[in-house]
């Protein structure tokens, strides 16, 4: 959001002015803390993308988006006063960006009525949505992505009485995979070891001695902040095979894999998204947003991994609110058709190339039972010397009919402790 | 000889009483540097018991020993004629002995009043609770000590400055305070620790008159530390001459002046 | 078990490695600390400032451009040049003798006979103050450091170690550099202090302000040179942790690493912080892999504890601490009323 | 002119110990009282109850705590967080173990632990002085947050390890849980932060109080006039460890809502709450307020300035709170080692001479 000093006095004037039907997305962004090299290309993608629209098409269905941006620095506390403070300037959905923000505003907005997009994080188990009427997380999820990570290597070769280590952030994000994959292994007859990295993860040598002296065949890793990059790096160190490092998609941006240079070649990660800008959206970008001087960043985040997570994150909320407007016939949707709206997403590969986006993302329908999606997910790959990320899979499913129990069970247990009616 | 439980009175007509306390063989040792070697004696009730000598002597030593702060690595101390147990320094106070300290040990963030209270703090005895309650027997002992801690406030005469914090106060009001809270603990001996140093001659006959007064009102026995020779013959009833941690000499101020060793200590005589 | 005993003695090698890399965090901590009675928790973040003003200067980076930009609608992002390595770590060392000489001149000229703890909390505040100000000059995205240093595992010790024992004992370079570094940082100061004129003035000053006020020493001087000391030995903490995780926000959390290392080692002594860095270094790896080795601590308790690291060096020294208040080398505290 | 004292004798003791002493203060405390207990519930909305006031009657409920601690018994702690995670985890604990009983008890019970385990840690205190045992408490801080975030029956073996407080009535009104109103969830901590205030400020002006504060001044001499310096820290860490607990268990039942230990409760709040009572006050109950209120409201009005008005990008405001805190921080040991209490006080010694300053 970047103001000259004229274009400031007149933000000061429109404060004053009376409020003109507009759609706001807050942005729960953290450009500050520990967190802030991920969390800076985010908000800049999810801000630039409506920015676009807004030069491009006057906005959605003719009505401006408004993205309200508040710092959270990856802080609960700040997160609920961010929450507090804009739900009341007409909010349609969170992107709280947090895991522990996201639990916090569960309850918080399904109680205002209010929805919430936790793309990719979050409380997995939200993707019932009989239970969580107002909280969506398409198109994949931590379970889906354990799951396809050891899809994925079962498809490179047989994975029974091979040794898979999974290395994780510590904390209840980290902890996410880990009962998806011991059933897994139970299923597919894989050693797991467990091996945590406590926060920030500065210092990992004793956990990557653990992986030279055990030689696990296959490690798949949940980290954020600098546990990547150290993690990248201890790997190269001990000759770890990149081809068989796999990385959530929290771990797995250009932040990640740059600090270790050459010796990152071949890492992978997850994703549920495309990657490089070589879309005809970021023509439109470029010219409507970063070439007018509208950026919302420096600029120079375009075509980043997060940066297109972020992107993608504000395509899915646009065209959920283009479906709200077609079933309800309004223009200027308020909070609770913009849950209608989410539930009745349905993106496909017609539509994505429409926006300029062919093959981003999966294709998918929400419905009000599943708010999580087909849970599909793709796999790209570091090239250090191109520095870039290439999608070297389709986005293929995940193992639902393992997941879905876990779902129901965990979900289940959440409405019975807060004595919530299952609907649908 | 006097015996030990024998009361006698003195030349100016005081009433001195038994042995309260008694030092016996006491010597201590940091690390390898003795302190004090081997030193004896007593402190009868109702006395002014002076200990004198040269800086560095072990004056100050002694006087945490008595204290409980130091313990010794030989000797015993008596006290009413039972070796003490090695206590620790609260326990000792418990058992009424109070002092005041050379450099000033005032508690600088509290007020005058409040450093005085503290000195009431072993006649208290209401729980945590009761005083976070703030009611019944926690209020009424708050009142009733506060008495108290006034008389002796009044006593030495510093109730304008009652509620001003330590900080703010001259050297000699705070030497003054200093002896408010060791004397409203009610000791029954009081050890004073150079309680006139640095004074200039007007706020030392000051303290000399408050000091005559508490032994003569409460009858409160007395151990202290001074160099100013003359307050030590004036003040005191017997008085112990220390030198590099030794005793060489005990007994009345007169005594004490006619004492070889201890005018050869004082003049400076080369030791051998 | 022979397995199990080389493997043991591979995480001790780290843990000596690891611990060196405290001790030269701690170092700086015991540099200020000697001089002036300061213990700064800022050392932390003045190795990230260290390192993200190396990178900076290195990559031509405008300082203050995102504030820049933002205010008056530029869009300067670089000067556009790249400087060697070498002169950019000249360039902030003389940025750090500039942050010393403030810090000296603004904060701690004005605190000067304040208790320790007051002093210790006011480098908190200087902590975020610099945390800030490292975030709105060189903004907060991660940064890569490469100075030239070698990483990843050392293939001669590798070989030999796996002739002599038929396993090959993982050693990285980027740490063997940081040992003689160390070393050679050590040395230097040693000399330094023995030596030099300035040396002999600040051992002067540690041993008593006063005394060497009355003999002519400028406190003054002296402290803004241990300022600038112990920012030079920031600025090498910064280098090696940069070099292996890039330069970002995360880095100024090492000083949390260097506290117990000061609790151990005493925070008067230069071989104390050695020692605590090597005990510390040793005791949290192996704690960690007696612990996390499901053989060893699995049949204990049932399950296994892992991810001690955080609390482990904290635990010891405290433990330690009890039985030895003044730490390792520190002097012995004698209470005096 | 009202700020007045002469005239306004004391006839007694009790008087003269009272909380306020001064009439006029008296009568403004009370109107404080009836106005956060009378006039604000009224007023209050989602909004300035979830970013203000519950954090700040939260807030200050630990900085009492910590002021006991630090303030009076000068033993620095930074080990806050992990002891507010105490009292959040043994709330959950009990609100799940014995849903029947009222939330109100659990609070007061988590307090109970938490000044158990402070006790405990405080032990070392004992052999350790000065900031060696401010680091030491740092192992406190560490240790505690990887116990709560290891071993899973904190946490009820949910699967994320997450916590959640379920719903909880006070006399048929929730104040736990998602449908919680404004005004019952900051009475419900307001009542609390009363009778923590009320309590701290009895235990600090009587014998108790004094036995910290001399402590505080001069540990020895305290010890050498009869504190036992061992009864007079491990009642200061415990008394501490319960007020603490107590806003550790309300910042998770009442503000979060849901806590997971290592992101709420980690070492930065340990300094939050430290800074609080640096820029309020130490040895100052009213300091521990100004100082939470100080620290809730500024990050606020930092974002209303630069963010809304001046239409800076959110982060360049967030690195500038930084740099102000910092900043404050020192300027506040420098200029004014005792905080906004003292500057409160002075303000107030000018207002009882003016209209004559001499």
């Amino acid at each position: 959001m970047k103001m000259k000093l004229p274009a400031m006095a007149l933000s000061a004037l429109m404060i004053a002015s009376p409020v003109m039907a507009d759609l706001v997305f807050p942005s729960l962004s953290y450009r500050t803390g520990p967190y802030a090299a991920g969390g800076i290309p985010f908000a800049d993608g999810y801000a630039d993308y409506f920015t676009m629209l807004n030069a491009r098409d006057g906005g959605i269905g003719g009505v401006e988006a408004r993205v309200l941006e508040c710092e959270t620095g990856y802080n609960t506390e700040k997160g609920v006063e961010c929450y507090e403070s804009t739900k009341g300037e007409g909010a349609l959905v969170y992107q709280p960006l947090s895991t522990g923000i996201t639990y916090q505003l569960i309850p918080k907005a399904t109680a205002d009525g209010i929805a919430i997009h936790s793309m990719g994080y979050g409380r997995t188990s939200a993707a019932n949505g009989k239970v969580f009427s107002n909280v969506f997380n398409y198109p994949a999820n931590y379970w889906n992505g354990a799951s396809g990570a050891i899809n994925y290597l079962m498809s490179q070769g047989d994975i029974s009485g091979k040794k898979v280590a999974l290395v994780y952030h510590n904390s209840a994000y980290g902890k996410e995979p880990i009962r998806t994959l011991e059933e897994l292994s139970a299923k597919h007859g894989y050693d797991l070891t467990l091996i945590p990295v406590d926060h920030p993860g500065q210092e990992q040598k004793s956990q990557w001695l653990q992986i030279r002296r055990e030689k696990p065949d296959y490690v798949i890793m949940y980290g954020w902040g600098v546990m990547n990059q150290v993690a990248v790096q201890e790997a190269a160190n001990i000759r770890f095979n990149m081809e068989n490092f796999i990385g959530i998609w929290w771990s797995g941006s250009e932040n990640d894999v740059l600090p270790a240079g050459e010796k990152a070649n071949g890492y992978k990660a997850l994703t549920f998204h495309g990657v490089g800008d070589d879309f005809p959206v970021f023509d439109d970008i470029k010219e409507h947003v970063v070439d007018a001087g509208n950026a919302a960043g420096a600029g120079d985040q375009i075509g980043t991994v997060l940066y297109n997570r972020g992107l993608y994150a504000a395509m899915l909320a646009a065209e959920a609110v283009k479906t709200a407007q077609e079933i309800h016939g309004v223009a200027d949707i308020n909070a609770a058709q913009m849950r209608d709206g989410m539930e009745a997403l349905e993106i496909t590969e017609d539509k994505m190339a429409a926006l300029g986006l062919p093959g981003f993302g999966p294709s998918f329908k929400v419905s009000c039972e599943n708010h999580g999606g087909p849970g599909l997910v793709g796999m790209t790959q570091w090239d250090a010397a191109a520095k870039e990320w290439t999608l070297i899979s389709d986005f293929s499913p995940s193992d639902m009919d393992l997941i879905q129990p876990l779902i129901d069970e965990d979900s289940m247990a959440y409405a019975a402790e807060n004595k919530i009616e299952p609907s649908c | 000889m006097l015996d030990n439980s024998e009361s006698y009175v003195t030349e100016d007509g005081r009433t001195i009483g038994g042995v309260v306390m008694e030092m016996k063989n006491i010597t201590l040792r940091f690390g390898g540097v003795v302190a004090i070697k081997d030193i004896s004696f007593d402190i009868r009730e109702g006395e002014i018991r002076a200990i004198i000598g040269p800086n560095g002597a072990g004056k100050s030593s002694m006087l945490n020993v008595i204290s409980g702060f130091y313990v010794p690595q030989e000797g015993e101390v008596l006290f009413h004629g039972k070796p003490r147990p090695q206590l620790r320094p609260y326990e000792v106070a418990q058992q009424g002995i109070a002092r005041t300290f050379q450099n000033i040990a005032l508690f600088e963030g509290m007020t005058v009043l409040d450093n005085v209270m503290t000195g009431r703090l072993n006649k208290m005895s209401s729980g945590l609770l009761a005083q976070a309650i703030w009611r019944g027997k926690a209020e009424k002992e708050e009142i009733e000590n506060r008495e108290k801690a006034e008389k002796i406030i009044d006593f030495l005469e510093i109730q304008h400055i009652r509620k001003t914090p330590v900080s703010r106060l001259p050297y000699g009001l705070k030497k003054r305070v200093e002896l408010a809270r060791a004397l409203v603990s009610e000791p029954s001996i009081l050890l004073l620790d150079e309680p006139m140093a640095g004074m200039n001659v007007e706020e030392k006959e000051d303290m000399s008159r408050f000091i005559l007064d508490v032994n003569d009102e409460f009858g409160t026995t007395i151990a202290l530390i001074e160099h100013d020779m003359g307050v030590v013959m004036d003040l005191s009833d017997r008085v112990v001459v220390m030198d590099y941690g030794k005793k060489i000499g005990d007994g009345t101020p007169s005594d004490i002046r006619n004492n070889q060793a201890v005018i050869d200590a004082y003049l400076g005589v080369a030791h051998d | 078990m022979l397995e199990q005993l080389y493997f043991a003695m591979e995480v001790f090698l780290n843990g000596l490695m690891a611990g060196v890399l405290y001790a030269l965090v701690a170092l700086g901590f015991v540099l200020i600390f000697k001089a002036s009675g300061i213990f700064n928790y800022a050392q932390g973040v003045m190795a990230l400032f260290s390192a993200l003003t190396l990178v900076g200067i290195m990559d031509g980076q405008v300082p203050f451009s995102h504030i820049i930009n933002a205010t008056f609608g530029t869009d300067i992002h670089h000067f556009g040049w790249h400087v060697p390595a070498l002169f950019a770590i000249f360039g902030t060392v003389i940025v750090m003798v500039l942050f010393a000489w403030i810090v000296q001149r603004y904060i701690f000229r004005h605190l000067v006979g304040q208790e320790p703890i007051i002093l210790f909390m006011a480098t908190i505040g200087l902590a975020y103050f610099l945390e800030g100000v490292g975030d709105l000059m060189w903004g907060s995205e991660i940064k890569k450091l490469d100075v030239g240093l070698p990483q990843g595992i050392n293939d001669t010790i590798d070989q030999v170690t796996y002739e002599m024992f038929g396993y090959g004992f993982f050693i990285d370079n980027l740490d063997i550099v940081a040992t003689v570094v160390a070393v050679l940082l050590v040395i230097g100061l040693v000399i330094f202090a023995q030596y030099s004129k300035e040396g002999r003035a600040m051992r002067a000053v540690a041993d008593d302000h006063q005394a060497a006020l009355s003999v002519g020493v400028s406190l003054n001087f002296i402290w803004i040179m241990v300022w600038s000391v112990a920012g030079f030995v920031a600025l090498v903490a910064g280098i090696m942790w940069g070099t292996k995780s890039g330069v970002q926000f995360s880095l100024s959390l090492i000083a949390l690493k260097a506290l117990p290392v000061l609790m151990l080692g005493g925070f008067t002594s230069i071989p104390g912080a050695i020692v605590g860095g090597l005990i510390i270094g040793v005791g949290e790896k192996l704690f960690e892999f007696f612990m996390s080795s499901s053989a060893l601590a699995g049949e204990l308790f049932g399950f296994t504890i892992s991810a001690t690291e955080n609390w482990f060096a904290y635990v010891l020294a405290l433990i330690f601490l009890v039985f030895r208040p003044q730490g390792l080398f520190g002097e012995k505290i004698i209470e005096r009323v | 002119m009202f700020y007045r004292e002469a005239g306004d004798f004391k006839t007694s003791y009790t008087d003269d110990n009272q909380t306020f002493p001064i009439k006029f203060d008296r009568y403004r405390y009370y109107v404080v009282l009836a106005i956060a207990f009378g006039v604000i519930p009224f007023l209050i909305n989602d909004y300035w109850a979830n970013a203000f006031l519950l954090p700040f009657l939260i807030y200050s409920i630990a900085a009492i705590g910590l002021n006991i601690l630090t303030g009076y018994c000068g033993q620095v702690s930074l080990g806050t967080g992990g002891f507010m995670a105490v009292g959040a985890y043994a709330c959950y604990k009990l609100m799940t173990s014995f849903p029947d009983v009222n939330i109100f008890f659990h609070v007061i019970a988590a307090g109970g632990v938490t000044a158990i385990v402070c006790t405990a840690f405080g032990l070392p205190s004992l052999r350790i002085k000065g900031f060696y045992l401010a680091v030491a408490t740092l192992a406190a801080q560490f240790f505690l947050v990887w116990l709560f975030n290891k071993v899973s029956w904190f946490y009820n073996y949910s699967a994320s390890g997450q916590i959640n407080a379920p719903e909880r009535f006070v006399f048929g009104v929730p104040v736990t849980g998602a449908n919680t109103d404004a005004w019952a969830t900051y009475l419900f901590c307001l009542v609390f932060l009363t009778i923590s205030a009320i309590i701290a400020r009895n235990l600090t002006r009587g014998m108790q109080g004094r036995k910290w504060m001399a402590i505080r001044d001069m540990d020895i001499a305290a010890e050498i006039i009869g504190v036992n310096p061992m009864r007079a820290k491990l009642s200061a860490f415990a008394v501490s460890g319960f007020f603490i607990g107590i806003s550790g268990a309300l910042f998770f039942a009442v503000y979060l809502g849901a806590v997971e230990v290592g992101e709420v409760f980690g070492i930065q709040k340990s300094f939050l709450v430290l800074f609080m009572i640096i820029i309020g006050g130490l040895g100052s109950i009213f300091g521990s307020f100004a100082g939470a209120a100080f620290l809730v409201l500024l990050p606020v009005v930092l974002k209303l300035i630069g963010v809304d008005f001046l239409g800076w990008p959110t982060d360049i405001v967030a690195h500038f709170n930084l740099v102000i805190v910092g900043a404050l921080i020192i300027v506040f040991l420098i200029a004014e080692p005792h905080g906004i209490a003292q500057l409160w006080r002075v303000a107030k010694e000018k207002l009882r001479l003016w209209p004559f300053p001499h």
